[in-house]
């Protein structure tokens, strides 16, 4: 039954707000304030109870993080970035630095390299962890969201042990790292890797070998080899869609040349692998953490300070770091000069691949800083891969690539 | 209608209503917080049913979640993150709010049922935080009246279990839930929604 | 050996048998927490989390050390730190009075980054181990020259004993009580 | 393969369509003009870059142009995997206009919708050409641009009356 | 002696105890419990205390009760676009409604302590009003004017016709089995021992995942499911009418729980109920049949800290195709049964 356009005009003369809509379909919006949406809105058009189109409107959460580090010193960039992500600060901020110190021509202490190795691989598991939880709670698993974030907490108490605080760590500075570990972390390091591993067969049986996780999540979303590279889509969505490409493996930055691990690739490329993708990374970034902090104990006496730095430094200084392992700044890093160029660095967050393109003048503050965030580049999926979905199945795609809102939107 | 039932009338109208809801609603707050002395056992449960409504306004939402983890677990102070904001009496601000999360903080805020209550959790909501100057950043308490406010870029999970703590010390103190009964307002600071809409930059 | 691409396959499920099997293993599991829950959980103000001494928690300023140099002012990511100035007694020269400027902190704004003790050439500011002290307005977050030297009250001390969580090989993170106090 | 070998094999494919090829620090920059960048593009993807990393512009005022560099590298070719190609094109500022590269990278989509409403840069044959993460009131002003200007607060502004 | 005497028969007065006191009170109570049990069962999962401080002695059960006041005393909001009546109206009928089945269940085998006269199709009485309340709930939602209380109401509606077949045809195994409908029947054909539980397991199956489904339940909570739908029909409701819909929920599982305990679990059985007094004619049978309903609600309670939420669609297709079999099953080797015995 359609309403003539005489009904129209006496509605709308009576004061009422009358807009035609299209009629074929059913349009809701979905967010910002809704338990399923996150930081964002979509504006999904239903036929029936299928999806026929979707537009994210993002942007919630855009704090104009490329327009103010055009006006704040280089050192000072790092906790601004550090906010899009700061549950994976670590991974978020690393490939700026690497762009920094690609700028400036200098290189971090091995020492310092393998801190920030093991710190980003706590970070991983963390981010990992997070999403899994988010991702549980998505599909009406409170159990997953609860164990997730219980587990992460693990890898939270190692890093505020390491560097001092929960989240946001503004852990790397250009050549170096904040804080050395402490003398009891390789044991506690142990530990938390031994009971993340006993943990895991748990998590597979109420959560991802259970029935009606597995029926929820099969040959939903499905990208396909082809269609992730066309998308460009990143981090274990595109792994899950049989793409072998980990910027580990692409680029080693750091000493992630040097370890031993692999890079869980599966072919199904629905959410499911997108799910699996995450726990085999779990896996590898124990073996990783192992390994950093094989290597840190193996060699104590390193220094995170390069040996020619740590001479120039005053004398307080030096005593804060034989004390308590604190690197000092000094006060002529706050105006430091970085030389004009160009510079590209990126690296592999929790949630994929991060880039980052810095452009100095020789002054003291960037001239521009381009970041291109994981979950920026997930986006599309939403808008390319939920049509032809049920509503139902929002929930899930939006869980399985998880999706990090305040990334995206920086 | 039935004749009786309330035995209330509305005088002055020259009609007699049986249960005018207006006057019974009154007269049952009389006996609730007159006779029965029920305005503390109101405070009291309230205390204890702070839900706060699914709103994330930014990434201080982890914290928020690691709050909920088992670790904190703040559901033992009867706190539960509920979904729809009618059903809710609470917001926590986490984080950064963007003039695009002004407006549906806003809406958000109205659509709640009395009595509601704010936490604004972490620097970005206090000030701005490091994104003091931006320009697309609004401050939250120029769009809702705030109760309670925690430092930190991300406030731990330990300090928004204290300021559910004090929040709760708040409104017993201040008998800010019966007061909504008798008052129709909370009654420790005048009705403070900010004249401006921050909606205003919307068009549909 | 380097790092490497590994392609694996998700377990195929299928089947009556398979289904009952991964149903029951899942209810299994549910079961054993609900037996044995292994709880983390802190009860917040009967004990309250004590940090290690690294811990970047809220900041004092040894205002009889400090040099003025501003250094933690021009360091601030968020221009938290702000410098005042105050005419006060010259310990050198009792008679005279000079001109000085302290930092200040507003922490309406603070993001506990810890750059500005880092930078400090004096260590005049240091971190205290906690962070749960809330406020009720605004206005007594901008602290003044006086306040930004006492360490903050913390509420929780006089509610609760302090713990530590250790991370655990079979529960992850163990609460244990320690002795003592504050 | 290295940087400066892929470098080298870009200039040789691309030939005259480019006007400047150079190995910078993490990339193989290719600066092109307006009307042959379309053709640049399908040459790359051709060889095997299949995604867009980044739609970056910079403004330069002082010049009067508005540089936008498309990073692109691949996913399929795993030797290609290592290196990016930045493909750049400069645009006047006061009419930057520029032919879309949606048909050839699909990925770009969403960043050239932020180019647009942080730069006004304006892409034509872009199929949804509208602000991305600003509310419309804003995304009119160009914010990205260097005259939009954002100030600082200095050390000694905000600080309560008494210290004054 | 006369006095305490006068004083049971009053409380066993049959309208006042079955319907106000076992009924309503005993499903307020229920509610309070169930809930209380699945948010303390879901935390001890999930590694956690759950509410606490209400009343640490008693496990934060209080809690519950602060909840309910505080939903009680909040705001009422009724938005402007709803259609008044029926919204106002559909929470409250769908709780009264969700009580009266106990009318019609016995609670014990004389007939001087029910409600209303022995009769031959007291089952399919009681189970022809257990259908009412869902479709107060969809009332309610299309009255609310929410576009995600429409979805969910259309939710709903899939998910009763679909789960109502079922729970019929499973109970009518038992009544096929007994040839009567009559509930007393089948009751006292169960005692002591022989349970329709442990002749008819795959009915019983059947039951309970209808009675999971049609009070949104996990596995299938999906009309209110709150990560699409945010609250599906319930998503407008604010204050004490919420409270009625989400303790209506509640009320229906252990309605249906006595229903199911009378049927498959042999009612008041093992325990024989002697003729004379209240106290053991009629109080101690109807306090077994409500801890057997407890029991199952509990079980209800615990499944969602292990389960997921199902597609809606694949929660019918797993309905039609995996659970009505059973059910039919149920139904054929109940008459199997019923020509053996």
């Amino acid at each position: 039954m359609s309403i003539s356009e005489g009904t129209l005009g006496e509605l709308r003369s009576k004061g009422v707000e009358v807009r035609r809509i299209d009629k074929e379909y059913y349009e809701i919006f979905i967010g910002p304030q809704h338990p399923g949406s996150g930081h964002m809105r979509f504006r999904v058009k239903l036929d029936g109870d299928i999806i026929v189109d979707a537009d994210p409107d993002i942007g919630y959460v855009h704090r104009t993080m490329e327009k103010l580090s055009e006006g704040r010193e280089w050192l000072k960039i790092t906790p601004l970035v550090e906010r899009m992500t700061i549950i994976d600060a670590c991974n978020i901020t690393l490939p700026y630095i690497n762009a920094l110190e690609k700028l400036m021509d200098k290189r971090p202490s091995t020492r310092a390299s393998y801190l920030r190795v093991l710190l980003c691989e706590m970070n991983r598991i963390a981010s990992h962890l997070y999403g899994f939880g988010i991702f549980g709670v998505f599909i009406g698993h409170s159990t997953a969201y609860m164990w997730g974030f219980g587990d992460r907490e693990v890898f939270v108490e190692l890093s505020e042990i390491l560097t001092g605080t929960r989240l946001t760590y503004t852990y790397h500075i250009p050549g170096g790292v904040r804080r050395d570990m402490p003398q009891d972390f390789p044991q506690m390091v142990r530990r938390a890797v031994r009971y993340m591993r006993s943990r895991m067969p748990e998590y597979e049986k109420i959560f991802l070998n259970n029935p009606v996780i597995v029926t929820r999540l099969k040959d939903v979303g499905v990208i396909t080899k082809n269609r992730a590279a066309e998308l460009g889509v990143v981090g274990p969505t595109l792994r899950g869609s049989g793409i072998r490409y980990d910027v580990r493996l692409a680029e080693p930055y750091e000493v992630y040349g040097e370890i031993d691990f692999e890079v869980p690739v599966f072919e199904d490329g629905d959410a499911l692998a997108r799910t699996w993708v995450r726990v085999e990374e779990i896996k590898q970034s124990l073996n990783i953490m192992e390994q950093a902090i094989d290597w840190l104990e193996r060699h104590r006496d390193e220094p995170v300070i390069p040996k020619e730095d740590y001479d120039k430094l005053p004398k307080l200084h030096k005593e804060v770091y034989e004390k308590s392992g604190r690197v000092k700044l000094l006060p002529a890093q706050i105006s430091m000069k970085v030389p004009p160029g160009k510079a590209v660095a990126r690296g592999e967050a929790g949630r994929g691949e991060i880039f980052y393109y810095v452009e100095s003048d020789g002054g003291t503050m960037p001239y521009r800083l381009r970041v291109v965030t994981p979950s920026a580049r997930n986006a599309i999926v939403f808008k390319r891969i939920l049509p032809g979905h049920r509503l139902m199945d929002l929930p899930t795609v939006y869980g399985s690539i998880d999706y990090f809102a305040p990334e995206a939107d920086r | 209608m039935g004749v009786g039932v309330g035995g209330a009338c509305a005088k002055g109208e020259g009609k007699v209503y049986a249960g005018n809801l207006n006057v019974a609603a009154k007269r049952a707050r009389d006996i609730i917080l007159g006779k029965l002395k029920l305005g503390e056992v109101v405070d009291w449960a309230t205390t204890f049913s702070l839900w706060p409504v699914h709103l994330v306004t930014s990434c201080c939402g982890a914290e928020f979640a690691a709050t909920w983890s088992p670790r904190f677990d703040a559901e033992q102070y009867g706190a539960l993150p509920w979904i729809s904001p009618r059903q809710t009496n609470f917001i926590i601000i986490e984080g950064t709010v963007t003039r695009k999360m002004a407006c549906a903080l806003r809406i958000t805020y109205e659509q709640m049922a009395h009595p509601k209550f704010v936490i604004a959790m972490g620097a970005c909501a206090l000030d701005g935080g490091l994104f003091y100057n931006s320009y697309n950043v609004v401050k939250p308490w120029e769009i809702v009246p705030v109760d309670v406010y925690i430092a930190g870029c991300p406030p731990p999970p330990e300090a928004l279990a204290r300021a559910i703590l004090d929040l709760r010390k708040k409104i017993r103190e201040k008998k800010m839930a019966s007061n909504w009964l008798r008052e129709g307002w909370r009654g420790d600071v005048e009705y403070p929604m900010p004249k401006e809409d921050p909606c205003k930059w919307w068009q549909p | 050996m380097p790092p490497r691409a590994v392609t694996k396959s998700v377990r195929k499920t299928g089947g009556l048998f398979d289904g009952v099997k991964s149903n029951v293993e899942a209810l299994i599991i549910g079961v054993k927490y609900f037996i044995d829950p292994k709880r983390m959980t802190m009860f917040y103000p009967k004990e309250y989390l004590e940090h290690r001494p690294g811990y970047r928690g809220f900041i004092v300023l040894k205002k009889e050390v400090c040099i003025s140099c501003a250094a933690c002012a021009r360091i601030c990511p968020s221009a938290a730190m702000k410098m005042v100035r105050v005419s006060e007694v010259d310990p050198k020269e009792p008679a005279k009075q000079r001109q000085k400027q302290y930092p200040v902190i507003n922490y309406q704004r603070c993001i506990f980054c810890g750059y500005c003790v880092d930078v400090c050439p004096v260590e005049a500011l240091y971190h205290l181990p906690f962070h749960d002290v809330t406020y009720e307005s605004l206005g007594d977050m901008f602290l003044t020259l006086d306040l930004f030297q006492k360490e903050p009250l913390r509420p929780v001390e006089k509610e609760g004993v302090p713990v530590v969580y250790e991370v655990d090989e079979t529960l992850g993170l163990v609460k244990r009580e320690r002795k003592g106090g504050g | 393969m290295s940087l400066p070998e892929l470098g080298e094999e870009i200039r040789v494919r691309l030939g005259v369509l480019a006007r400047e090829v150079k190995v910078a620090k993490g990339f193989v920059e290719v600066v092109t003009g307006r009307e042959t960048l379309r053709e640049v593009a399908k040459t790359l993807k051709e060889m095997g870059f299949d995604h867009v990393k980044s739609v970056t512009a910079v403004d330069y005022p002082k010049e009067g142009k508005i540089r936008v560099t498309y990073h692109a590298s691949s996913f399929l070719n795993e030797e290609l995997s290592r290196f990016m190609v930045g493909l750049s094109v400069d645009l006047p500022r006061d009419k930057p206009v520029v032919e879309t590269l949606y048909p050839i990278w699909n990925s770009v989509e969403f960043m050239e919708r932020e180019v647009y409403e942080f730069f006004g840069v304006i892409f034509e044959g872009h199929p949804d050409l509208r602000p991305l993460l600003l509310a419309p009131d804003l995304a009119e002003k160009k914010v990205m641009r260097k005259d939009f200007v954002v100030r600082e607060e200095s050390i000694y502004e905000g600080v309560p009356h008494e210290y004054k | 002696m006369m006095v305490l005497e006068t004083i049971l028969y009053l409380i066993a007065y049959p309208p006042l105890w079955h319907v106000l006191i076992v009924g309503l009170l005993g499903a307020f109570f229920t509610a309070v419990v169930a809930i209380w049990f699945e948010r303390k069962t879901a935390a001890r999962v999930q590694r956690r205390i759950g509410p606490y401080w209400a009343s640490p002695r008693l496990g934060g059960f209080l809690n519950l009760i602060a909840d309910m006041i505080r939903y009680i005393l909040q705001e009422v909001i009724i938005p402007r676009s709803v259609d008044r009546v029926p919204f106002v109206l559909a929470p409250v009928a769908a709780f009264v409604i969700s009580i009266m089945p106990m009318a019609f269940v016995p609670l014990s085998p004389y007939e001087k302590f029910w409600p209303v006269p022995n009769m031959d199709y007291s089952l399919l009485l009681a189970l022809a009003i257990s259908t009412v309340p869902p479709l107060m709930s969809i009332i309610g939602g299309w009255a609310s004017n929410n576009k995600f209380s429409i979805i969910g109401s259309i939710r709903e509606s899939y998910v009763i016709t679909a789960y109502e077949l079922i729970f019929v045809i499973s109970l009518l195994s038992a009544a096929a089995t007994y040839t009567s409908l009559n509930l007393l029947t089948i009751v006292n054909a169960q005692s002591p021992i022989a349970w329709l539980l442990f002749l008819n397991p795959i009915a019983f199956l059947a039951a309970f995942l209808a009675v999971l489904m049609s009070t949104s339940a996990f596995p299938f909570e999906i009309p209110e499911s709150e990560h699409e739908v945010v609250g599906g029909p319930y998503t407008e409701y604010s204050g004490i009418l919420y409270a009625l819909n989400m303790g209506g929920a509640y009320v229906r599982r252990f309605i249906y729980a006595v229903i199911m305990s009378l049927v498959f679990l042999g009612g008041w059985a093992p325990y024989v109920p002697p003729a004379d007094g209240p106290l053991f004619a009629i109080i101690i049978p109807s306090l077994i049949v409500a801890i057997k309903a407890v029991i199952l609600v509990l079980i209800m309670s615990f499944l969602r800290a292990v389960y997921g939420r199902y597609r809606l669609d694949q929660a019918l297709d797993s309905a039609w195709r995996l659970v009505l079999p059973m059910a039919l099953i149920g139904l054929g080797w109940g008459i199997v049964l019923g020509l053996i015995l």
